[in-house]
């Protein structure tokens, strides 16, 4: 039986861990995730819940690689190209978007605020008002972004401007954080067997 | 305590020919300043652009805004504070600029009255002054000096000189110009209360004295851009930047041999030098004996060297140690049955040290009552004319030569109090030839078991230097072997 | 002035000696900045300078601490440094930005804590801190030399020669501007209210900064060469904004704290002295002999610390853990010290209260040394006598 | 601390009981004070947690914020204070009429200093608010109010009143709120250090400890946090540990479940009472050992002013007042210093001529002696024609150690409108000295000196340096013309949005 959330979700843990992900569209610590799918899914994910996910997940696969479409994997350290401490990430991203340099967190923390606030858009699109959960998320990212917000949209950010902002930072900082990115990318795929480059390298 | 960045930073007498080459170009830059002040201040009321206004080389830019009223100037022990003062009286008073002069103390203002009536035969000055004020003969000896109780009353005088005290109560006149002196032993609160009586005005002040405090402690306001206990040059600052801050270069008062130790104990933020050469100042005795040999040993060390540290044996005492108010009387009694004469620029052929021309400086109150008593004991009549007050009725005071109850002395412990910079900077900087400091011998581990607390407020920046810090190497100085005289038995 | 390590290298392993086979207990900065608190107090000199932990040995001679830290305390302070640290220090890069004008370009983050810098370590023999501090120095080098962009450093690990016993010190985070200094940043959970916070808090937490400061500082000079103005005078407080959770920055001026303790740090060359001075049999080992039994008994722990000279004073309590023990040991001797500064003050070469009391009773004649104090306290006490008689019914 | 409190303590030392350092009582103990002990959350400035409040022993009131973490239970807490306090303080304002002051005005006694304090972090955090009712200005506007909904209308209020307590409590002399430590420290010198003074368990055992136990062995038993937990507002560690950290985790689960709730809410409160009765009762204790003195002669007067401010400040808050703001304004800040120094002078003053032990330390530092007159020359008249002025001269032999010098000015302790300057110290035998001292005013009218009013050979008299009547204060400047060496006149502070929904986590 494998396990449930307590919020009469019917998924398992790494199904909603890819949920969020999915949303941030990179690598991210489990606080992030389970915040992420209380604002935009069935509630929290209780963090604890993910403390061995990503043990299990490597098992399974090196008892047989690629059995499942996607596995929830490490995000490699830039330098060392060893698991980000308590990072998760897709193994079905290009491992690029998985290397954690120098920039990596803002770079990451940028990109999903972009993506955070696309979906906060979608929901008002359609017309429905998103979760106080989803404009605390929202915040916390506009908050700390230049011109995220204005005086007037301190409680409710506006979702465009947040985007606007967020790319606005990423472009100054795109150039060098692709570099280190490839580079360290490059490296993985020489040295790394296939499940180090999905779980990261770590010194016995 | 020196404000920290100054838009303008006076040479230091080093890049000059000559010290006194160097304080004519602080002061001239000073007066300068005062009539940019002035011409835009005119150009402001008559409401006109500010056409022709040349440039000149200072915070000009600063200047043109309304924003810059005042002009502060630090000035370090014996710099020539009240010959600034004069100066600017006379350079304003001359442009049809009346001015009022606030002093903290009524002896200090009646010294600059005397000064201004010196200096500037013609001008008309007003004493204004509590009712019970009794004119000192250095006041009364001039003409055209009108005493008054109220200001109105003293409306014509080109100068009114007063307590900051008496200006408070004092009926309202027409703003004038303010010269403020020892405006850092001012409190804040006492500068509000003037605020409006003049529109222009310059500081002066010495930053390494003593702050102003109150009697109600409390932390409240710390941090406040308006903190009342604060000194008022503090707080104009915080509320004006841009001010013009300047520094006079050059210590008319403090000798050769005194100079580098108060200069880098106590002006970190703005040294200065001596303005006269060693071989200018001396002090001989006629006599070689005073009967006293402790005493005898400290003054001859303090003749050759400018200091002298009189040590007593360690032990634990009351703040009123009588062996050491003993043992000062016996230094100051000594020093006028020797019979000291000091040579100096200004008395080539050498002025008898009489008993008026001597300090005797202490961090108590009761601690001078017991210095006192232990004079009239040893000296009688001839001492009474010496002076002996807490280092707080020192401050601004000069004499030939000082001396001084080590604020440590006898203690177990080393409070915030006794290790105020500015009240030992007071106790060592006070005299034209020499120094004697008398304490006891432990200081050193005193101050090593007290480094102070050291108390951290958000928007209180630390005050430099450090009362720990000066008190260590103070101590350093004196206990080197040119100074120290330990007293055995 | 020669520094603490040059006198104090050869007596780490007498300091080892007198701490027996009990593990050192590290120096936090904390436990350095106390220093300022009580500098001449031989006994918590000697006892932090062996690593001795104080706090066990007060509870084993029966005076237990009474400190603690409420569980809500420390939680408190654990989520609010979480909310600095998330998402990349991203609170942390916002007020580094409004205080002391990062660049958008300065947001690179070096994250020191990460296992895997130990863990590769470990592989050359090194301790986890020893790993740590290396790579520390290694970034801090590459940021003051330009060759790697990073604005943050989290959680680096310094070290510090306190009287020759190393310590490892972690900060919560340095900052660098690129061709700029390094400042220290706190993050502390006490609150700034309308721009002000609790003195004894803010204190605290810049003596500690300014520890920090000092490592930094000796750390960048041995690793580049002296340079000692590439470390801010001036620390980063990130501290809650008045009552809510919103991180706020605050700047101070350590320079004060950090002079006075880098000054006590080299004179602990006294811990020497105090080492030689201890009676051979006595040592404060803490450890058990395998079979659960003390090696040292309460009774030989106590005459070990009555043969250190301590300096006690009641706000001792406020700060050390052994402050318990002191106090006892005044009582004991009716010291003066026990009633405080204020009264010792009044009793100058008077040595026990006993003694006071009978001198001030007229009971015995003081000493030449003496006399002056006594006449002022009969003089007092006579004031007092009468004032009292002269209004019954109350006393 | 003076020689003569160093004595006191010694003499505490060694009868093993607090000794008296005052011969009267120099607070003024309403008739119906009310208790307050506040408990804050460990970790946070302006967390409530708990209080047990009162005018009536028997009677505490109990307040507890069963989820403290979050800010719709502070507010409530805030709420219940209001309910208790501004009852309280109104009940003294309904006699009051016209300029006369109320007959009598609220009175608060916390612990210590820590909770005078914590009183002025609650009245910061609560002042600033605006009654939650959402007004369609915006979405987020009305989110927030929504969010802020449930500040009852007390709060604010109780804010102004909490920080005018605060501020109220830095004026020397005032008695409106005041401190148990404060009090018995004022009062009694105890045989340990003044820092343990600050813990009022064991400085109210050294006062008043149980029957067949001294001070010293009472002090000594309260050392154990168990028996006696600290007064507040912090508590103890052990406790936040052992007890309360669980029984707050049983809120958050039983939250919910009204039954579950009611259950965890009393297992709670059970808790916070066994650390704060022990505290109510000492609080209640200091009060009775204070009743017990005799009030020194001034403490009416100060107390008329205490009330006098009372029903200025209720008019205020009763006309809607303006909040008072963060931090004092230039003009502010200089005229308050100005009535603390004044009041303290005042205060010194006062304590002295009330009281003859406090007297003695002015005696004893050199600003007073004490005597007896040997000789006086009542009739004494100086000055010609109209200007003739009486001026008797009475000569005073004291034992006591004088600094004094000729043309020094003293006043009759015992007749404070009559000064009296030093002529001249004669030193006489018998370790003593003749002080001889010409009388100015408190004579009455004529050329004759009323009966009485010169003191006569052989009376005990006492003259001191300390004036009861102090200058008033010299005239700040308003606001509004505030100079601009103070910044020129500030921006008013009139409470914002922001401030009004400031957070509160």
């Amino acid at each position: 039986m494998k396990p449930r959330t307590g919020r009469g979700s019917t998924l398992t843990v790494r199904e909603q861990v890819h949920q969020a992900l999915s949303v941030l569209g990179g690598p991210a610590a489990p606080k992030l995730i389970s915040a992420v799918h209380e604002a935009f899914f069935t509630g929290p994910v209780l963090p604890r819940r993910m403390a061995s996910l990503r043990r299990d997940e490597e098992r399974s696969f090196t008892a047989g690689p690629y059995q499942r479409p996607y596995y929830i994997c490490a995000a490699l350290t830039a330098e060392r190209l060893a698991p980000g401490r308590g990072l998760l990430a897709v193994s079905t991203w290009p491992l690029e978007r998985r290397i954690v340099g120098p920039l990596g967190p803002r770079t990451d923390f940028l990109t999903a605020a972009v993506h955070v606030a696309q979906q906060v858009k979608r929901i008002v699109s359609c017309g429905e008002e998103p979760s106080e959960p989803a404009w605390q998320l929202l915040r916390r990212y506009a908050s700390n972004i230049p011109g995220a917000t204005g005086p007037r949209d301190r409680e409710r950010p506006e979702p465009g401007r947040v985007r606007r902002a967020a790319l606005a930072e990423l472009a100054v900082h795109e150039a060098a954080d692709r570099a280190d990115r490839d580079r360290a990318a490059g490296r993985a795929r020489e040295q790394l067997t296939e499940s180090q480059r999905l779980f990261g390298m770590v010194v016995k | 305590m020196a404000p920290s960045a100054s838009p303008l930073n006076t040479a230091t007498a080093r890049e000059y020919a000559s010290p006194a080459e160097a304080a004519h170009v602080a002061l001239t830059a000073i007066l300068a300043d005062l009539d940019r002040l002035d011409r835009q201040h005119s150009v402001e009321s008559a409401g006109v652009e500010l056409a022709g206004f040349e440039p000149a080389g200072l915070a000009d830019a600063a200047i043109r805004s309304a924003a810059i009223r005042g002009v502060c100037v630090d000035a370090p022990p014996g710099a020539g504070k009240s010959t600034l003062a004069v100066a600017a009286t006379r350079h304003l008073t001359e442009a049809d600029r009346p001015v009022m002069i606030v002093t903290q103390t009524n002896e200090q203002a009646d010294d600059l009255v005397d000064r201004l009536a010196g200096d500037c035969p013609g001008l008309s000055i007003g004493r204004l002054h509590k009712s019970g004020y009794l004119a000192p003969p250095r006041v009364t000896r001039h003409a055209g000096i009108t005493l008054g109780e109220d200001a109105q009353s003293l409306e014509s005088c080109q100068a009114i000189v007063s307590t900051a005290a008496k200006w408070a109560y004092a009926k309202p006149i027409a703003p004038r110009w303010a010269i403020v002196d020892e405006v850092y032993q001012m409190r804040s609160d006492a500068l509000l209360l003037l605020g409006n009586r003049f529109e222009r005005a310059l500081f002066v002040g010495d930053p390494g004295q003593l702050d102003p405090f109150s009697a109600y402690e409390t932390d409240q306001w710390a941090g406040s851009d308006f903190n009342p206990l604060d000194n008022a040059m503090d707080v104009t600052l915080r509320n004006n930047p841009g001010l013009p801050v300047h520094t006079l270069p050059v210590s008319w008062r403090l000798p050769p041999s005194a100079v580098p130790l108060v200069s880098q104990a106590f002006y970190p933020n703005g040294p200065f030098e001596a303005g006269t050469r060693p071989e200018q100042r001396s002090l001989v005795f006629g006599a070689d004996d005073s009967g006293d040999r402790a005493a005898d040993e400290a003054l001859d060390r303090a003749a050759q060297t400018g200091w002298s540290y009189l040590e007593l044996p360690h032990r634990h005492t009351l703040r009123t140690d009588e062996q050491v108010a003993e043992q000062i009387a016996r230094v100051a009694v000594g020093l006028l049955r020797r019979g000291a004469v000091a040579v100096s620029e200004r008395s080539p052929s050498g002025g008898p040290v009489t008993a008026e021309r001597i300090a005797i400086g202490t961090a108590h109150r009761d601690q001078r009552q017991a210095v006192k008593r232990q004079l009239r004991r040893l000296g009688g009549a001839p001492t009474e004319a010496i002076t002996v007050d807490t280092a707080n009725t020192l401050q601004g005071r000069e004499f030939d030569v000082t001396i001084a109850w080590h604020p440590l002395s006898g203690r177990a412990d080393a409070s915030r109090f006794h290790l105020e910079t500015g009240r030992l900077c007071v106790l060592l900087s006070r005299h034209r030839h020499a120094c004697i400091v008398v304490g006891r011998a432990g200081i050193q581990e005193v101050l090593d078991a007290n480094p102070g607390d050291h108390e951290a407020r958000l928007g209180v920046p630390p005050k430099f230097p450090d009362g720990w810090f000066a008190h260590q190497s103070v101590l350093a100085h004196l206990r080197s072997s040119s100074h120290h005289v330990p007293v055995t038995s | 002035m020669t520094t603490g390590q040059e006198q104090e290298s050869g007596s780490a392993g007498r300091l080892a000696a007198v701490r027996g086979a009990a593990a050192p207990q590290g120096f936090s900065a904390r436990k350095i900045a106390a220093l300022l608190d009580n500098p001449e107090c031989g006994r918590r000199k000697l006892l932090d300078a062996a690593g001795v932990d104080k706090r066990v040995l007060a509870d084993r001679v029966g005076y237990p601490s009474l400190f603690g830290q409420s569980p809500f305390a420390i939680a408190r302070a654990a989520a609010f440094a979480e909310i600095v640290r998330r998402d990349g220090f991203a609170e942390l890069i916002r007020l580094l930005r409004d205080t002391l004008n990062f660049s958008l370009a300065e947001a690179g983050v070096a994250d020191l804590a990460d296992p895997a810098i130990a863990a590769a370590a470990t592989a050359d023999g090194l301790s986890a801190q020893e790993a740590r501090h290396r790579e520390t120095v290694a970034l801090l080098r590459d940021a003051a030399l330009g060759t790697q962009p990073i604005a943050v450093f989290g959680s680096p690990v310094l070290a510090l020669s306190i009287g020759g016993v190393p310590a490892y010190l972690e900060p919560d985070a340095i900052v660098h501007r690129e061709g700029g200094r390094f400042t220290v940043v706190g993050i502390k959970a006490f609150p700034v209210i309308d721009g002000q916070a609790p003195a004894a808090s803010l204190t605290a937490a810049v003596k500690q900064q300014a520890v920090y400061q000092i490592a930094l500082r000796r750390n960048l000079a041995d690793a580049l060469g002296d340079d000692a103005d590439s470390v801010a005078d001036e620390v980063v407080l990130v501290c809650p904004e008045n009552y809510s959770n919103r991180p706020i920055a605050v700047i101070h001026n350590a320079k004060q704290q950090a002079d006075a303790i880098a000054l006590l740090l080299d004179r602990l060359g006294g811990v020497d002295r105090l080492v030689a001075d201890l009676p051979a049999a006595a040592d404060f080992d803490l450890s058990d002999d395998g079979a659960g039994a003390a090696r040292r008994s309460p009774g030989e722990l106590a005459t070990a610390l009555e043969s250190v000279g301590a300096r006690y004073l009641p706000t001792c309590r406020a700060n050390c853990d052994l402050a318990g023990f002191c106090r006892g040991e005044a009582e004991r001797a009716g010291s003066p010290a026990l009633l405080g500064p204020d009264v010792r003050d009044a009793l100058p070469g008077i040595m026990s209260i006993d003694d006071a009391l009978t001198l001030i009773n007229d009971e015995t004649d003081p000493s030449p040394d003496q006399a002056e104090a006594v006449a002022h306290l009969r003089r007092a006490a006579r004031l007092r006598r009468e004032s009292l008689s002269r209004t019954e019914g109350v006393a | 601390m003076s020689t003569l409190q160093a004595i006191a303590r010694l003499q505490a030392y060694e009868s093993g009981y607090a000794q008296p350092i005052t011969t009267v009582r120099h607070a003024h103990i309403a008739d119906r004070p009310m208790v307050f002990i506040p408990l804050q959350l460990a970790g946070q400035a302006a967390a409530p947690l708990a209080a047990m409040l009162g005018e009536n022993r028997r009677r505490p009131q109990m307040l507890i914020v069963e989820r403290p973490r979050i800010r719709r239970y502070r507010f409530k807490f805030a709420a219940d204070l209001a309910a208790v306090l501004l009852p309280y303080f109104e009940s003294f304002t309904e006699q009051s009429f016209g300029d006369e002051p109320p007959a009598d005005a609220p009175q608060i006694v916390v612990p210590n200093q820590g909770a005078i304090a914590f009183t002025a972090h609650l009245g910061r955090s609560t002042r600033f608010r605006r009654i939650g009712v959402p007004n369609s200005r915006s979405a987020a506007a009305d989110a927030r109010a929504a969010a802020i909904a449930g500040v009852a209308p007390g709060v604010p209020v109780v804010g102004q009143w909490l920080t005018w307590l605060a501020d109220r409590a830095r004026l020397p002399g005032s008695s409106v709120l005041l401190a148990a430590t404060d009090l018995l420290r004022a009062h009694w010198a105890t045989g340990q250090s003044g820092y343990e003074d600050g813990q009022l368990a064991a400085l109210h055992a050294w006062i008043d400890p149980p029957r067949g136990l001294t001070g010293a062995e009472a002090a000594h038993r309260t050392a154990d946090p168990i028996l006696f937990p600290p007064a507040g507002p912090g508590t103890d560690p052990g406790f936040d540990e052992r007890e309360l950290a669980p029984a707050l985790e049983a809120c958050e689960a039983a939250h919910g479940d009204p039954a579950a709730e009611q259950a965890a809410r009393k297992a709670l409160e059970d808790a916070l009472r066994s650390q704060l009765e022990p505290v109510w009762d000492q609080v209640w204790g200091a009060v009775a050992l204070l009743r017990g003195l005799e009030p020194a002669a001034h403490t009416v007067k100060r107390w008329e002013a205490d009330r006098r401010a009372f029903a200025e400040f209720d008019t205020r808050v009763r006309a809607g007042g303006l909040p008072q703001p963060r931090r004092d304004s230039a003009v502010s800040s200089g005229r308050r210093l100005g009535q603390y120094e004044r009041e303290l002078d005042r205060f010194e003053a006062q304590r002295a001529y009330d009281d003859p032990l406090v007297m003695a330390e002015y005696r004893l530092a050199g600003e007073a002696f004490a005597g007896v007159v040997e000789e006086a020359e009542p009739d004494r008249l100086i000055g010609e024609g109209r200007s003739r002025k009486l001026r008797p001269l009475i000569s005073v032999r004291t034992s006591d150690e004088l600094w004094a010098e000729p043309g020094d000015r003293f006043h009759n302790a015992a007749n404070p409108r009559q000064s009296a300057t030093v002529v001249r110290i004669e030193s006489v035998p018998g370790a003593a000295v003749l002080v001889t001292v010409e009388l100015t005013g408190g004579m009455g009218r004529g050329r004759k000196a009323a009966k009485g009013t010169v003191p006569q050979p052989g009376d005990a008299v006492c003259f001191t340096s300390l004036a009861l009547e102090g200058v008033p204060g010299a005239a700040f400047p308003e606001p509004h013309e505030t100079p601009w060496t103070h910044g020129g006149p500030p921006a008013g502070h009139a409470p914002t949005e922001a401030d009004a929904e400031e957070d509160w986590d």
